[in-house]
């Protein structure tokens, strides 16, 4: 089943739209979907033009594709566990919240949240990615727990904040703080990045850009020979974060 | 000159922030202070006009020395003038970067605006009564 | 509003002697009557179960503590959040339930009169301010004097008399309602960073005892004539050994009151642990549960702990810094000036973790070998040990054996070893938990003077009306049945008018805030006092002006007035 | 009329020992106050009645009119913004989350842009604090992070700390040390017995280096970190770990700077490491009045203490996404409400600039910049000296502010009610 969501005319299209219900196991079911613009809970028709094509008896055989102004849809694939959702241009905030399986790829920007406390699947970002990216909830000790996300682009600041499993990788730079209070897992910043792993407790992180303001609680730990993107490299290795009584792994390019 | 822009309060800003169109804010909140040896570089002295531009915008403030302050940095205490170049990123916590804002400053002869000119600025209709 | 005839009701009310019988109730302007007026609403219980409201002797759910509970905890927040829905406002959280999360849940499942556990007098206004939001509940706030300073100098010159008038002004000052101790005396130390670890361990730079403080408070507490009697959480709380500072504590208590208790112990599980370490923890509830059986002037609550997620929240500073170096969650602490201290951490217990399972044991044990229930209560010192709305899951282990085995058989299979709970046969009854979760706590607090916790006429008309049919079911086997009763009722009562149905929350309600004034002479009304007052001004940072709570804080104040023997 | 013991309505302190003279409807004369506090009693600059906006200039109108205006403005909106709270009291604090709740609307608080990153880095890591009797009696180490009490709480050092004597601490200004950490010199720092001069975003690095020190991991410090020298650093640390009753307090320093609430974070657990050595305490230097309260009454009724957003019925809260600068960066709200405070003059320029763009309402007794921006303006009393009511202290205590005349105003609670009532009133 192919179902596309195409946004209609908002005469306030800064009025941000709460879509948790755009899953794929959703478009299985017989009853309305409905969705909230700013205060005021309306159906997917009122905002979108609705095409479904195909049939489809498991969630697994959904691919919703969602275009038109989508940079102001949150919470699409929040509680995903199947299918595929493909979003050709921008995402609103908290794109693929607890999502368990399935893929989710966007070809334009997410904003922030993308993949918050993520449990498994996967996530791909071709443009770049907001702040908090495959982070966690205020006041949970937990962040995402699996699956991946990557990001080709840049993300921004606290990405992968208390990252606990799975894999987070992103190509281009991240900004301040990425790897904070991670616990497990594995990050990858492809590009640069400043401050990594504060207060990190477990997991590793390898950051193959520059690492500016490298916070003086991470004790060196030799270096070694690191794969990505089909190149190796050298990279110092570090333990920490010190001041938390960490053990996680921190690696920086040599 | 390039400097990096920090905020907070002061007690003449406190003390008349509840007369926002009056003389005495506006002198308070329109005040750039900096590093004296800053000022002699950039050859102003006390209460000279400055242009301060941001990213995000600019304003007409005047000078004043605090030899508090580091070189290349600049104070200018909390209020519509220092709003004026302060961003909106909040790096997702809701909180700007009133702590610390790239600016660079010019001499200039303009005057410095009222509060109430800020605020047309900013798209709004002055109330002066 | 006209009045309410309940028929057929299946009544056990436990103060009027009525241990389980069919009959009617009536119900006029908020009170039990004889006689139904013309035009009454008439229920038709059809033979359920109908107790009198429940009372929750000690639960946190209104102040300074509570509030910051839910403040550090968005994570807490967002489990048990519910829409605004007819009268019903916006509630958040599960363990640390909002204002009216609290009210409406403890509404469904009948209760109607709340006591906070804990109000720091300094911070009083706080607790007033949540009581008044409180749609549904009376509210009592037992009052901190644990580290009080003035009453630590009267203790120092041995001075009942005086301490018993610092109580008085503390009270009417915080509008509170009894005296209660938490750690008394280690909260002080906790200034310091330090504790006492017995009840003979001096206090750093006051040197008085926490014996000496405790029965002080005692006598001072009987002076006073206050309806309840000294509310105390033992020193050493969850410490293992602590047992032997509780059995201490217990010897302290003399018999002074012919009305009830002369000391009420709380959240007693969390005070009978034999064992040195966290590694060989056991259980002494027997030994607890022996010098209550034989000491009548001695009344517990459970303190029982279930197992999931939930928040501890205590005045005990201490105490929670040491369960923070176990848990390295997160941890708060805020010390009150002159008065007290208190502590937050978030906790797990974990069916897999030994210690849980013990304690979790320990809580059951305390209920089935004390022989009068009227000597222990029901509770969870919510949310320490678990929050509020698993009151039926212990209301149906406590009458199922089997309900205890099928535990068994997921908790840590060493707990056995550490334990008597699996020994003992007991079950009890309906009598017996209407006991413990309303009569008993009405008596114990002393408010059965005001009409709480009996359905005679006279009372006031606070009933739960459950959907469980006594003559139906069997709690030893229908256990599922038991615990879906309990937890929601047909009917909530409070003062006259219906206030939940089948679980929903039906009118917006308006509580009273009941707190003590005991009338002193003028040599011991403290305001008066020269020294009393010059310390005020010079130690704390609020004027003595500005302290007492004003009258404004209690738009629906009951005021209990007594005459000190001073 | 000479009236005792009232509670300034300025700062956090809440001093509440000020001796306030009256005449008629008049503050004559204050003692005790700072300069803020009398500045804030004497001053006399109210606007007079309730005004509207009509096409490029203004007119004066009934409260009722206005009332019924704003009403209708909230009533239109799918993404209503009510924002301030700070400068009233509690029980209009109320009033202000019920209305919120009955139009679906986003609500905050002034600690969006002042100690909101305190308040998550507590829900991250708990608040290890006290009320501020306990470091006046006790405390014989004192810090101030990022703060500058003589400016903003001018009477913090002499009421509770440096200048103040207390029962275990007979000669404070002897007994007492002083560290003052900031990225300038100040007033405040030259008070000080260590002065600590950090680089500007280098505070985490700092309190990292700290809590290292505190957990005997000296060998790991650089030279410098951030500005400061591994002597120092180990000075401070000493200090601390020596105290037998240390508080630290923080101000905006920490909390607008780079890294955010991860730099009070950090504070938080360094003040926890230190309470396996001593006894320590922090405390968030709580700016503009009653800020405190606001985060009191939001949480008891929404669970969660500032940036609540009601869109979908439930109570949703998480700062970055329902804070009031990114919303109005992001130009989402179509309506907004300022209450007791004036984001025109204080949250960056594009958000005053949407402000200025959607129907803004007013409620507040002085001309300021949101004035300029809206579309009414309510003039209310001035809460502390015509209108009463409960303010939460910076340390969470609780204290009834005095009405010291009746004056020719409503307040902020008969405002917001008459509000409520006509909202309830059309919801049904």
């Amino acid at each position: 089943m192919r179902v596309v969501l195409k946004t209609r005319p908002r005469e306030k299209p800064r009025i941000p739209i709460e879509a948790e219900e755009i899953i794929p196991q959703n478009f299985l079911r017989k009853d309305d979907i409905t969705v909230y613009y700013g205060n005021k809970e309306r159906s997917l028709e009122d905002l979108f033009f609705v095409t479904i094509e195909g049939p489809a008896v498991s969630p697994d055989q959904v691919e919703v594709v969602l275009t038109g102004e989508t940079g102001m849809i949150k919470r699409v694939g929040e509680y995903m566990n199947a299918g595929r959702i493909i979003i050709e241009g921008d995402i609103g905030m908290h794109c693929g919240n607890f999502m368990s399986a399935g893929e989710i790829v966007i070809r334009g920007n997410a904003d922030a949240w993308l993949g918050r406390e993520m449990r498994g699947g996967r996530i791909l970002c071709e443009g770049n990615a907001g702040h908090y990216c495959a982070a966690g909830y205020r006041g949970e000790k937990r962040g995402m727990r699996g699956g991946t996300v990557e990001v080709k682009g840049n993300a921004g600041d606290f990405t992968a904040e208390y990252l606990s499993g799975g894999e987070v990788i992103i190509h281009g730079n991240c900004g301040d703080l990425p790897g904070v209070e991670m616990r497990g897992g594995t990050l990858v910043v492809g590009g640069d990045c400043a401050r990594p792993c504060g207060n990190m407790t477990g997991g590793t992180c390898m950051v193959f850009g520059k690492a500016r303001q490298f916070l003086p609680t991470f004790r060196s730990n030799g270096s070694q020979e690191v794969e990505y993107a089909g190149k190796r490299y050298r990279m110092n290795t570090f333990r920490g974060d010190v001041a938390n009584r960490g053990k996680g792994t921190l690696m920086v390019r040599a | 000159m390039n400097f990096l822009l920090n905020t907070g309060r002061t007690i003449r800003q406190g003390s008349s922030v509840e007369r926002k169109n009056s003389a005495t804010y506006r002198e308070e909140a329109s005040a750039v202070s900096m590093n004296p040896v800053d000022m002699f570089e950039m050859m102003v002295e006390q209460g000279d006009r400055v242009r301060v531009k941001s990213g995000s915008g600019e304003v007409v403030m005047w000078v004043r020395p605090d030899p508090g302050l580091g070189r290349g940095k600049v104070f200018v205490c909390l209020g519509p003038y220092a709003n004026h170049l302060i961003g909106t990123e909040t790096h997702g916590t809701g909180m700007p970067d009133f702590k610390s804002t790239p600016v660079s400053i010019e001499p200039t002869e303009e005057p410095v605006p009222s509060v109430a000119v800020l605020m047309r600025q900013c798209g709004g209709v002055p109330y002066e009564g | 509003m006209a009045g309410i005839l309940i028929k057929n009701a299946f009544v056990i009310d436990p103060i009027s002697g009525i241990k389980g019988e069919v009959m009617d109730i009536a119900i006029n302007k908020g009170k039990i009557v004889e006689e139904a007026p013309p035009g009454s609403e008439i229920i038709d219980a059809a033979g359920c179960l109908t107790l009198p409201g429940g009372i929750d002797s000690h639960s946190h759910v209104c102040g300074t503590k509570v509030n910051f509970g839910r403040y550090m905890s968005p994570e807490d927040m967002r489990a048990g959040r519910t829409a605004r829905k007819g009268v019903m406002h916006v509630t958040s959280g599960y363990s640390v339930p909002t204002t009216f999360g609290n009210s409406y849940r403890y509404s469904t499942m009948g209760y109607t009169t709340i006591l906070e556990g804990a109000m720091a007098p300094l911070e009083a206004r706080h607790t007033h301010e949540e009581f008044t939001a409180t749609p549904h509940q009376d509210m009592l706030a037992n009052t901190l004097f644990d580290g009080n300073w003035s009453i630590m100098e009267a203790v120092q010159e041995k001075d009942t008399r005086r301490a018993a008038a610092v109580v008085a002004w503390v009270l009417a000052a915080a509008k509170g309602f009894a005296i209660k101790l938490t750690n008394p005396g280690g909260t002080e130390a906790w200034g310091w960073g330090e504790d006492v670890h017995s009840v003979h361990d001096p206090v750093p730079k006051f040197g008085v005892t926490p014996a000496e403080i405790i029965s002080t408070m005692i006598r001072a507490n009987e002076l006073l004539n206050l309806p309840h009697s000294v509310h105390l959480h033992c020193n050493n709380l969850g410490v293992p050994g602590n047992y032997q500072t509780t059995l201490d504590t217990i010897e302290l208590a003399p018999d002074l009151n012919r009305e009830r208790q002369s000391l009420y112990l709380t959240h007693v599980q969390f005070h009978s642990y034999g064992g040195s370490t966290w590694r060989d923890i056991c259980s002494k509830s027997e030994d607890i549960t022996r010098a209550v059986n034989n000491r009548p002037q001695v009344v517990m609550d459970m303190g029982q702990i279930m197992f999931g997620r939930t928040t501890t929240m205590t005045a005990d500073g201490p105490m929670e810094f040491k369960l923070y170096m176990l848990h390295h969650n997160k941890w708060s602490n805020h010390d009150v000036e002159l008065e007290t201290g208190s502590g937050i951490i978030p906790v797990y217990y974990g069916r897999k973790s030994l210690v849980n399972c013990v304690m979790w044991s320990i809580g059951l044990e305390l209920a089935l070998l004390t022989r009068n229930p009227w000597q222990c209560l029901l509770s969870t010192d919510s949310p320490n040990g678990a929050p509020f709305v698993k009151y039926p899951e212990i209301i149906a282990l406590l009458m199922s054996r089997r309900l205890r085995e099928n535990e068994r058989r997921m908790i840590d299979p060493r707990t056995e070893h550490f334990v008597p709970l699996f020994a003992i046969e007991r079950e009890l009854d309906w009598y017996e938990i209407a006991v413990m979760t309303r009569a008993a706590q009405a008596k114990a607090l002393g408010i059965t003077r005001i009409g709480k916790g009996y359905l005679a006429p006279g009372a006031e008309a606070d009933v739960a009306i459950f959907s469980i049919r006594p003559d139906q079911v069997d709690p030893s086997v229908d256990y599922q049945q038991v615990m879906a009763g309990f937890s929601r009722t047909r009917y909530t009562i409070k003062r006259g008018r219906i206030v939940a149905r089948d679980g929903e929350v039906v009118v917006e309600g308006a509580n009273s805030t009941i707190w003590t004034k005991a009338i002193v002479p003028d040599a011991y009304d403290m305001s008066l006092d020269p020294e009393f007052r010059k310390k005020f001004e010079q130690y704390y940072t609020v004027r003595m002006s500005n302290y007492p709570v004003q009258d404004v804080y209690l738009p629906r104040g009951v005021r209990i007035e007594t005459e000190a023997q001073l | 009329m000479k009236v005792e013991d009232v509670v300034c309505p300025f700062c956090g302190c809440l001093c509440d020992d000020l001796v306030v003279e009256v005449e008629g409807t008049r503050v004559v004369n204050v003692e005790n106050g700072c300069t803020l506090a009398n500045e804030k009693f004497m001053g006399d600059h109210r606007l007079k009645a309730p005004i509207r906006r009509a096409g490029n200039a203004w007119e004066e109108i009934s409260y009722d009119e206005a009332i019924e205006e704003t009403a209708a403005i909230l009533l239109d909106a799918d993404r209503p913004l009510l924002y301030g709270w700070s400068g009233t009291f509690g029980e209009a604090q109320s009033v202000g989350v019920h209305l919120a709740e009955l139009l679906g609307a986003v609500i905050d608080n002034t600690s969006t842009v002042c100690h909101g990153p305190s308040i998550m880095a507590i829900q991250e890591v708990g608040h290890p604090g006290c009320t501020l009797g306990q470091v006046k009696n006790r405390a014989d180490v004192v810090v101030y992070w990022a703060a500058n009490p003589i400016e903003a709480h001018p009477r913090h050092m002499s009421r509770y700390t440096t200048f103040c004597d207390g029962f275990f601490v007979k000669s404070a200004f002897r007994e007492r040390k002083v560290i003052v950490v900031d990225v300038r010199e100040t007033e405040s720092s030259q008070v000080a017995d260590e002065f600590v001069k950090v680089n500007p975003g280098g505070d985490y690095a700092v309190l990292s280096a700290l809590r290292a020190i505190v957990r005997g991991k000296r060998d790991l410090i650089p030279a410098t970190v951030e500005g400061v020298s591994r002597e120092q650093l180990f000075r401070v640390a000493d200090l601390c770990m020596s105290a037998k009753f240390g508080a630290i307090f923080f101000g905006v320093g920490l909390t607008m700077a780079q890294g955010k609430y991860k730099n009070i974070r950090n504070a938080i657990e360094l003040t926890e490491e230190l309470n396996r050595h001593t006894k320590f305490t922090i405390s968030p230097m709580r700016g503009h009045w009653n800020v405190y309260g606001s985060n009191e009454v939001f949480t008891w009724i929404t669970g969660y203490p500032y940036a609540v957003d009601f869109a979908r019925g439930i109570a949703f809260y998480n700062p970055g996404e329902t804070t009031s600068v990114d919303i109005l960066r992001r130009g989402e709200c179509d309506a907004c409400l300022v209450v007791a405070s004036d984001p025109g003059a204080h949250f960056p320029r594009a958000c005053a600039e949407h402000l200025a763009r959607i129907p803004t309402v007013q409620i507040d007794p002085h001309v300021n910049a949101t004035t300029h921006l809206s579309r009414i303006q309510i003039p209310v009393a001035v809460t502390g000296i015509d209108a009463e009511g409960t303010a939460y202290r910076m340390d969470g205590v609780p204290i009834r502010t005095r009405r010291l005349f009746y004056g020719n105003y409503p307040d902020d609670l008969d405002v917001l009610e008459k509000l409520y009532r006509i909202i309830r009133e059309a919801r049904g």
